[in-house]
């Protein structure tokens, strides 16, 4: 008698069911859904914008939807999920050596989250939005 | 086996990843005002007309739209692999035409600004 | 059978047997070197030293100190025209593999930095962190996949050597995935497989540390030299056997009894310094060996603490503060946390001596060659009498190289101009291997249980052949053993699959302990003198006038083995009165 | 010194509450039964593997390994698994446990609660019962070239190289991978794509690419930048979270991806910019040595 190795396939469409963390990598790359669909209603906006200022008012007034908020919601959750997998990965991608120390991957991604915060409140500033 | 030549897909993904996490969410907040029937100030047309009109806010919108959709499409490319597609280059092909298009739709709107 | 032709054979790739594997792959690139295994290169034990390695490289260090410490250390037993050899090999043996890509740990300047260590007058232990023999053994063995001479089989159990012609032409080895037996011819064999600490029921060493090696080369006809000098290492956790470092009393951690008293100012180590201030020679730092020795005679006064994992003394760390516990032993509180539930912020750790290194061995010389022609041995399995009685910290991990890399250097000279062997000859000695296995498979009056027998040959161990002896005692564990060899051979093999069969390996592991148990049960009874590591009650002086000579003790199969002597070497270095304050200088 | 009293400050050397009885887990000896569910496999007789129940009488403070240890010693001989040093650095011991890749000699019973199920580690073929077979990984380990290719050679008598603490910092933590493969175990890109080089071999090359010493790089990226080599990564970053040495392979893969990058920059759209080599030495610029 002899070897007879057993192998264990991983089942291609159902694996990430396996782990709370694939899960989370899986959420994780699904942003990409809701960002890759904004990114086409900017391009329409873009288009209406080009049309003239009543295309763009109809394209402000057609966002006022149901459907148009419940999208803005997931992609408002996707992107903030981005955002924050995103910066946390920063300090892996690209560690910072001072002498003999790692800076602290916490203080690297803190400070993703700080320029992050200004950035925002600068954008909404300039966009009057108070 | 040959070096990848993956890094000129995975460029702009890295930097269309850093571009959403910066900016995309805020513009979301902005649209989503608008949505809930809030219209900020600067998206009124007047506004967004010049910020467009200008050169560096055509290089900005265009920069953010066309890496934001090149990340998406990328990562969009992994995830159905990763969902058990196993076209890979078909994807791929799809995933990055659409990105492009979209991208130089982009550009010729911006254009026309 | 199957037939493997090579030129040598190395068995064990830890790092002695890496070692040997590189300067064999590097002295002739034409030899074809068969490196086996019974585990994955990186799982050999030599991955589980912390401390460091000595070699003379800094100005204020010379040779002849290191000489005098490792020939002091070990009591006067170690051959000098060995010891010699070693202290001159060491720092390039250390330098290559600085030049391997070893992570040293490095001065500012950027050149190799060196720590203070037991029994070492100066600082002369390279260190990689407190990782130091993992680091080492890996540097070995990713070094060593650069060498396409090498063809390593991997979980391949060897058992025995093929003996004809009066030399060593190969050995025999089952793999392990497949339970078929193999067969190496080879021009000459290397041993390397490491020591044998796991007859003992308390132990730093891995499961893999079984005596294998020794055991075969015992069987094969080659002495084993000085078993009885087993080393105890005076602080483990009393459950797993892990190490506590010498550091927890490095920084002013106490050894106290059940009734709080620090005991050790009762044998010769006090008085008693103030708590928090340990001072170099002293109390808790005393020598390795007096330190163990001392927690024996709290045990026979009946002062040790009862725990759920047996009798035990504490080493109190709580005086230091969390802060510098944090900051100085993060390790041994983790260690302590994980595996007793006991944190050394607010509680003593019970411990207790454990079985730490085996001074004795294949005998070799300083050559790395065994009496056998043809056969050469190096690292812990060998006793090539570098450490004598007592090995000093931080000296092994250097011999591994030094030895591993002369028993290459002898073999590829060994092997030019052999006479051709004679396969039938070697076949037919295989195929009783091939028996041996067959009838531990078939045997139907197996009566003995593994598990059983492993047990009482451990607890007979510590019990008749632990720190202190005594003749009674011992000639108890030499009758014991006798006996557990004989019922050996009735020991019944519950797994009969052929693939990783972990039982059959257990069993032959077994057979592997019983047989050097019998080597450092014999050699124990016969030396009736203290020295060093072995330290007898009703002999307690060193008798250098009848026992400055080595123990040979020689296999007789089933019956008792036979015991001669062999003189040390002594060169420039008279026996004195061994400096126990070296230990902590 | 002080002149030995008797007995030296009682209240911080005496155990607390008499002995015995306080040591280890309150309640003094704390024993436990648990249930173990191994996956067992044997080729010789079975076509698919099964689950054995084992119930164990274990010390509260014991860890898995311990257990089975037991019942090996104690209930069955016939159950076969890797271990060796019981304290985490010889990386044989690895297995699933309640589905998480785990060193068994560091998964502490006390972590966990009813069942617990002990499988082999994912992704890799099943010898029998808990042993696997790492031929694939032993053998990618070797692809990357994990030793040290000098940038300069020089013989021993001529000392070492010069490496500053700080450099040693730089590549010391991926020189503390100990092979035991959990990360392989728990990347789900190394279970779909086997032709992944994986974590721990790519950061052993990333150990050496990073090592003042070393002028490598530009060979190990003939199979670092491969398909096969980094870009079969997608960071999902589990490699990192299973490592019980602390490596950070994901961490180690995706500066890898950065370099990797600048390296088809330079050698693509840089005129007469060639190899990873001169990105090697450019980067290192400021070594002492
Ligand atoms: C916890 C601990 C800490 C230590 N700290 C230090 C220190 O700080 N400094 C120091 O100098 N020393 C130290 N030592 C001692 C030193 O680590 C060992 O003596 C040394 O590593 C032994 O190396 P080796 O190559 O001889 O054997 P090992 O590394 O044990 O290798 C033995 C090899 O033989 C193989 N083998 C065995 N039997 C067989 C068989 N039947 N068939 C095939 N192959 C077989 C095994 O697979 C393995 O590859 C320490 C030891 C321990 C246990
Ligand atoms: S990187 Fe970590 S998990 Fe992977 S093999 Fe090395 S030590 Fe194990
Ligand atoms: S889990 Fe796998 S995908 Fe990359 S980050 Fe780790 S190797
Ligand atoms: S037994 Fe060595 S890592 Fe677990």
């Amino acid at each position: 008698m002899s070897r007879n190795p057993l192998v264990r396939e991983v089942p291609p469409t159902s694996w990430f069911f396996r782990h709370p963390r694939y899960m989370r990598y899986m959420a994780r790359e699904i942003t990409c859904i809701f960002i890759g669909a904004y990114c086409v209603l900017l391009v329409v906006g873009l288009q209406r914008l080009a049309a003239g200022p009543a295309a763009w008012e109809g394209f402000l007034l057609g966002l006022r939807s149901a459907d148009s908020i419940v999208f803005h919601l997931l992609a408002l959750v996707a992107a903030f999920y981005h955002a924050a997998t995103w910066f946390n990965a920063t300090q892996k991608a690209m560690p910072l050596q001072i002498g003999e120390d790692f800076v602290p991957g916490n203080l690297i991604s803190g400070a993703h989250y700080a320029v992050w915060v200004v950035l925002s409140l600068v954008v909404l500033f300039l966009a009057g939005v108070f | 086996m040959a070096k990848s030549h993956k890094p000129v897909v995975w460029f702009p993904f890295a930097a269309g990843g850093t571009v959403i996490a910066f900016c995309i969410p805020v513009i979301v907040v902005l649209t989503f005002l608008a949505a809930l029937g809030h219209v900020p100030a600067g998206l009124s047309y007047e506004k967004m007309h010049a910020f467009a009109a200008s050169g560096l806010g055509k290089l900005i919108i265009f920069g953010v739209v066309s890496l934001s959709l090149w990340s998406s499409a990328h990562r969009l490319r992994c995830t159905c692999y990763d969902f058990g597609l196993r076209a890979d280059t078909l994807a791929a092909t799809i995933l990055y035409v659409a990105a492009i298009t979209g991208s130089l739709a982009a550009a010729v709107f911006l254009l026309r600004i | 059978m199957d037939t493997i032709s090579t030129d040598v054979a190395i068995i064990g790739a830890g790092g002695a047997g890496l070692r040997a594997a590189i300067a064999l792959a590097e002295a002739d690139p034409k030899l074809r070197i068969a490196l086996i295994s019974k585990v994955y290169p990186m799982r050999s034990h030599t991955c589980a030293a912390e401390g460091g390695a000595a070699g003379v490289i800094k100005p204020d260090d010379s040779f002849d100190l290191h000489f005098d410490d490792t020939v002091g250390g070990g009591d006067w037993l170690s051959d000098q025209d060995c010891v010699e050899y070693f202290i001159h090999e060491a720092p390039k043996e250390l330098m290559q593999l600085e030049h391997w890509g070893c992570p040293w740990n490095r001065e500012a300047d950027g050149s190799v930095a060196v720590r203070p260590f037991g029994g070492m007058k100066k600082k002369r232990t390279w260190f990689a962190a407190d990782k130091s023999g993992f680091h080492i053994l890996h540097t070995l063995f990713q070094t060593s996949l650069q060498f396409p001479t090498i063809t390593r089989h991997d979980e391949y159990y060897a058992l025995d050597l093929l003996v004809d012609d009066g030399r060593c032409q190969g050995v025999t080895a089952l793999e392990m995935r497949s339970g078929v037996l193999r067969q190496f011819h080879a021009k000459a064999v290397i041993i390397a497989g490491g020591g044998a600490g796991r007859m003992f029921p308390f132990s730093t060493n891995g499961a893999i540390k079984t005596g294998d090696g020794m055991a075969m080369a015992y069987r094969a006809g080659a002495p084993l030299k000085d078993m009885e000098f087993v080393q105890y290492h005076p602080t483990g956790l009393p459950n797993t056997g892990s190490l506590l470092t010498e550091a927890c009393r490095g920084e002013g951690g106490i050894l106290v009894n059940k009734h709080g008293r620090r005991y050790l100012a009762d044998y010769g180590m006090g008085p008693e310094t103030p708590v928090g201030q340990p001072q170099l020679k002293t109390m808790e730092l005393g020598p390795r060996d007096r330190v163990s020795q001392a927690y024996w005679h709290e045990l026979q006064k009946g002062n040790t603490v009862t725990t759920q994992w047996g009798e035990c003394v504490l080493l109190d760390m709580r005086h230091l503060g969390e802060k510098k516990i944090n900051e100085r032993l993060p390790l041994v509180r983790e260690l302590a946390e994980a595996y007793l539930g006991v944190d050394i912020v607010k509680e003593a750790v019970p411990i207790r001596p454990v079985v730490h290194y085996m001074m004795g061995g294949i005998s070799t010389n300083t050559q790395a060659a065994t009496p056998l022609p043809g056969l050469f041995a190096a690292g812990e399995c060998a006793c090539v009498s570098l450490n004598g009685a007592n090995r000093l910290g931080s000296n092994s991990l250097v011999e591994l190289l030094v030895f591993g890399r002369r028993a290459a250097l002898s073999a590829a000279e060994h092997v030019q101009g052999l006479p051709a062997s004679n396969a039938a000859a070697l076949n037919a000695q295989a195929e009783k291997t091939q028996q041996r296995i067959d009838e531990l498979f078939t045997r139907s009056d197996g009566s003995e249980s593994m598990s059983g027998l492993r047990r009482e040959m451990q607890e007979t161990m510590e019990k008749n052949v632990g720190i202190y002896r005594t003749e009674a005692g011992l000639q108890e564990g030499v009758n014991k053993i006798h006996e557990l060899r004989q019922r050996y051979s009735r020991v019944k093999l519950t797994d009969k699959s052929s693939v990783f069969n972990t039982d059959l390996f257990q069993v032959l592991e077994l057979g592997s302990m019983l047989d050097c148990a019998e080597a450092v049960t014999v050699g124990a009874l016969a030396r009736k003198e203290s020295r060093g590591a072995h330290q007898r009650l009703d002999y307690v002086e060193r008798d250098d006038k009848n026992f400055l000579r080595h123990t040979m003790v020689h296999h007789r199969g089933l019956d008792a083995p036979g015991v001669d002597y062999l003189d040390v070497v002594i060169t420039k270095s008279p026996p004195g009165v061994r400096d126990y304050s070296g230990d902590h200088k | 010194m002080s002149n030995s009293p008797p007995r030296s400050q009682p209240p911080l050397a005496a155990p607390h509450g008499g002995a015995a009885a306080s040591l280890g887990r309150p309640g003094g000896s704390s024993e436990r039964i648990v249930q173990l569910e191994v996956l067992r496999y044997n080729p010789d007789t079975d076509t698919e593997a099964h689950f054995q129940r084992y119930e164990v009488v274990c010390q509260e403070e014991w860890v898995v390994l311990d257990a089975l240890n037991k019942v090996k010693a104690d209930i069955d001989p016939t159950l076969n698994y890797r271990w060796s040093c019981h304290m985490a650095v010889c990386g044989s011991c690895g297995m699933m446990i309640n589905g998480e890749p785990k060193l068994s000699c560091h998964a502490f019973l006390r972590d966990y609660e009813g069942v617990i199920r002990v499988e082999p580690l994912a992704h890799f073929p099943v010898e029998r019962d808990l042993v696997t077979a790492p031929d694939d990984f032993m053998e990618k380990l070797k692809r990357v070239k994990p030793y040290l290719i000098p940038k300069e050679e020089k013989p021993i008598s001529a000392g070492e190289y010069k490496q500053t603490p700080a450099q040693l910092m730089k590549f010391r933590q991926y020189s503390m991978c100990i092979n035991c493969m959990l990360c392989y175990a728990a990347c789900p890109e190394y279970g779909l794509t086997p032709g992944f080089i994986g974590p721990a071999a790519l950061t052993l090359a990333h150990r050496y690419n990073q090592d003042s010493r070393d002028g490598g790089r530009a060979e190990r990226q003939e199979v670092v930048a491969t398909h096969e080599g980094v870009w079969e990564c997608t960071f999902v970053g589990a490699c990192s979270e299973v490592c019980p040495a602390h490596v950070d392979p994901a961490s180690a893969l995706q500066q890898m991806k950065i370099t990797s990058s600048i390296d088809w920059i330079v050698e693509h759209l840089i005129p007469g910019g060639k190899s990873a080599r001169d990105t090697a030495s450019r980067e290192d610029a400021g070594d002492i040595s």
